[in-house]
């Protein structure tokens, strides 16, 4: 079956998930990742969403970080303090989902502005969960498109710490965790070199040329010694994740029919 | 003790011009008919706080009423950035918009460490980042213990917190349920709460012994305001009208095209309007 | 992952001599099956932590199982003293106990603390008291915003705590409901835990979207064990059997009663006997 | 009607409490006292007990502080971190009750140990909530039938700090709280002075005399200029106090027979 490039980056972060996972899940790719990845291989996966709800399963993917699918299919939904503190800090999630309007090599990330903070060209939205998230889970993964705009030489201001000027650069500022592992384009999968913890290609995606790694990417690209070409989505992959993407559609359409049905049952 | 009033006389007998004001919600439930009620009565030079400002902020900030905004995620969730905030930050336009900004974990503990009656939060936080160079409001301190250093906040205490609510009881104690977000802490955190509510029941005999609620004697003023969470929603009431965040998107792209819907649906908008904005979702769903 | 093992696997496979545990359950579900299980394979040498101790650790500590004890309130709540407690304290008998004193504030926040991954707690606590002077683990620390005096104690880590529940579901998610106590924030800062329940359910659909329920992959093992919080109570299975508790003070009083209670009533008696001592309760009652 | 010096001391301290206090309960004699008020002249009263439970309204009363009664009957039930976090700590509760095995006449109150604390003549149970209800709640009361035990010169260990040696000394330790304002006993009703923050008696129940308070105090007592008597208990406050204590002694000796008809009601 033919398939997109964005396709094939929700497909390889959901096949990076565990059954036994305990996810940080981020709204639009990442939420599309886990739910796939619950819906495929990882039926016991744990989604956590910022918003409180702990063990979601939703039959459609929510626009917004705390919609109500969530809490209706959550085993229980905690206050947000209660989130960030027992839950984040307290070191239980396993992998959490990062975003970036900017990435560099080391993977550390900015989502707050473009030019000067104080001045900026562009303000973009900022950390929210992202600062904590970076340094509280086990690991992180990255999802983002490639572009010279978003894979930079040098982030214009550090939102989440990914491994500083790499080496042992997390350990020096006190943090255990392992950081970005895994770097998930619509190009190919990148993940640290062991020593430098520079991001490094270790797969690209099939149908992808090396150039078209190198002219969206704002570094030169540095290859794993065995690159592999990253398996191809399977049929039940891409039906999967075709079909929750219709649902998801059809609903946001029409957002209030199938809740208002259900009001009437618990309200009439 | 609280005091059932309507809207108006709530919004106008507890804020001031130049007040720290929290309005919050998580998705669920957030105030819009409070926030469009503080808009027709002119107050401005608001110090706002909230995690996700959203586009309840855009609105406030696009019409020039707000000084300063202290958050921590200032987009639109799912659908991009918020474009009246951005307009204020970049361009000054109506008036610059002084920023102070956090981390959501900061702002969760910060709002925790207020109702705890706390002057602080600290919590393992902002290791390797920028936002401590930029935000002069937090600071480091050594556990006496293991010797860690860790983040310090200043505990966010409110003169205002508005929150929307489900119900009410007759004796004023309030009900909220699905995602709690930060509303319990940043109405116990603040000098002076008002709520608006969805319904008022006559007990709550029958709810769960563990919960949320606050009791009446933590509250100034609860107003009836059905539909006043939309577009937002009101878990076990009205979905989230994600239609309408969608949209908001082109509204407030435009600077006339921003005014003059703020001009139709909030300035020239009747109070009781939300609930026939919720009944015209509920009919074209049917 | 939550595994469904018997009592005596539960606790066999998740306790060794030395450990630090904290039984928790305040007034409601204490885990009363669970210690005597305890007490029944010899476990010893324990530091046990505990809010308000209670008779369980006046068991334990009767039959020379315990080391050390950190606590709040050692009292037998409503009738007296822990008399078993006092004879460790001021006689030695059966061996010296090392004690760790807290006020409740300072072991709430303690063990929130813990659950929270912090290495310490900060609170307004302990000003003008004494037991700063007398506990090394209080110490104070200054707010760097407001340069208020805060008291500083380091969290709290069982390596295991044992918590009593209401229910499981299949999967191994637990449900607590009533009096809450600090029976979450006890067992998210542990760890190992086990949790003995009054039963299993095929699910929690149906209950309150904000219970408190503790996901399976927080338990390593869950027993099932009706009655397992006599003589304290479980919320909305039965309740405390305040006879025993007035009891206690004949039985703790004498050393000889109090041993041959024990042999009776915990050595020699049938793990599954808890059910049937709340059964006898409820035809007593009928 | 005839009334027993403890029943006069339980409704001396009920008639303390306002309409609008929210009241830190404490086991025993606060919590007839409580209750009483609720019962009587305060139906708005809101009562917290430590264990979590928010305006308890019991009709009989618990014998720990934690019974099922509370829960069944309170508006709601939090956990314990966030009773002692967002409502004591956080300044929520206008009057806090203590008990003492020993206090001193600037109301420093000692529940710890008599004799060294290291090696103690008598282990007590401890300070439990006491030591942050005495400085975080807006003011305190105190309950406690006199003796030469119990009100002595000087307190073995300061469980629960009072107003320390008199005057300024808790704005000197920076407490900002009133402390203790009122020490109710079974002979007599003692205010602090307002400026040297000693105990002086201004009250005396019907048909004490004054050496019996002296006899019972380890210090010099002192007097108000104007010391009333303490007005009798009315019909009223005795019927509803022995109605409950009554209703209370019935439940202790059948704990189980009600509790399981309800248990059969919800769990059938």
């Amino acid at each position: 079956m033919a398939f997109t490039s964005e396709e094939m980056m929700t497909i390889a972060a959901a096949r990076a998930l565990k059954n036994d996972d305990v996810v940080f899940v981020g709204i639009g790719a990442p939420s599309a990742a886990c739910n796939l990845a619950r819906m495929t291989h990882a039926p016991g996966l744990t989604l956590i969403y910022e918003s409180g709800t702990i063990g979601t399963a939703p039959t459609v993917l929510p626009l917004s970080i705390g919609d109500g699918e969530l809490t209706d299919t959550a085993l229980t939904t905690v206050s947000v303090p209660e989130m960030f503190r027992y839950w984040l800090q307290g070191g239980r999630i396993s992998v959490g989902f990062l975003g970036a309007a900017q990435i560099d090599r080391f993977g550390n990330i900015n989502t707050t502005v473009i030019g000067d903070y104080h001045r900026p060209d562009v303000r973009l939205p900022g950390g929210g969960g992202a600062p904590e998230i970076a340094t509280s889970c086990h690991q992180t993964f990255v999802m983002m498109k490639q572009s010279r705009r978003g894979l930079v030489e040098k982030v214009d201001f550090v939102t989440s710490f990914g491994h500083g000027d790499g080496g042992d650069a997390r350990q020096n500022a006190g943090i255990a965790t392992k950081g970005p592992t895994l770097l998930i384009t619509d190009l190919a999968i990148w993940k640290p070199d062991s020593k430098s913890k520079e991001f490094i290609v270790s797969a690209i995606h099939p149908g992808v040329g090396a150039e078209q790694i190198q002219e969206s990417c704002g570094w030169p690209v540095r290859y794993a010694e065995n690159v592999a070409t990253t398996e191809p989505p399977s049929q039940e992959e891409l039906l999967v994740l075709r079909d929750l993407n219709a649902r998801t559609k059809a609903a946001r359409e029409r957002p209030l029919a199938m809740k208002m049905a259900r009001r009437a049952s618990t309200a009439g | 003790m609280a005091r059932f009033q309507d809207l108006k006389d709530a919004i106008g007998e507890n804020i001031e011009d130049g007040f720290t004001v929290a309005f919050e919600g998580f998705t669920n439930l957030i105030p819009y008919a409070a926030a469009h009620e503080i808009i027709r009565q002119g107050v401005t030079d608001l110090h706002l706080i909230r995690m996700t400002p959203d586009l309840i902020y855009d609105q406030l900030i696009g019409m020039g009423r707000v000084r300063k905004m202290t958050f921590s995620y200032a987009g639109n969730p799912g659908v991009g950035l918020l474009r009246r905030m951005r307009d204020a930050v970049e361009n000054g336009w109506p008036r610059p918009l002084e920023l102070e900004e956090h981390s959501h974990s900061a702002m969760a503990q910060a709002y925790e460490a207020g109702a705890a009656g706390l002057p602080c939060a600290i919590f393992r936080g902002y290791k390797g980042a920028d936002l401590p160079k930029v935000n002069p409001g937090i600071k480091f301190i050594t556990c006496p213990f293991s010797g860690e250093t860790l983040a310090a906040v200043p505990s966010l205490t409110p003169n205002l917190t508005i929150i929307h609510a489900q119900k009410a009881n007759r004796k004023g104690d309030v009900l909220v349920e699905g995602i709690l977000g930060v509303q319990k802490e940043a109405a116990l955190a603040a000098k002076c709460v008002v709520v608006t509510v969805e319904e008022i029941v006559d007990s709550f005999s029958g709810v769960h012994p563990n919960a949320c609620i606050l009791p009446a004697w933590t509250i100034q003023s609860i107003s009836v305001v059905p539909g006043g969470a939309h577009p937002s929603y009101a878990h076990g009431y009205y979905d989230r009208d994600n239609a309408a965040y969608l949209e908001w998107e082109r509204i407030s792209s435009d600077r006339a095209v921003f005014l003059s819907w703020m001009e139709e649906n909030v300035l020239n908008a009747d109070p009781n309007c939300f609930d026939l904005r919720v009944e015209r979702m509920r009919r074209s769903a049917a």
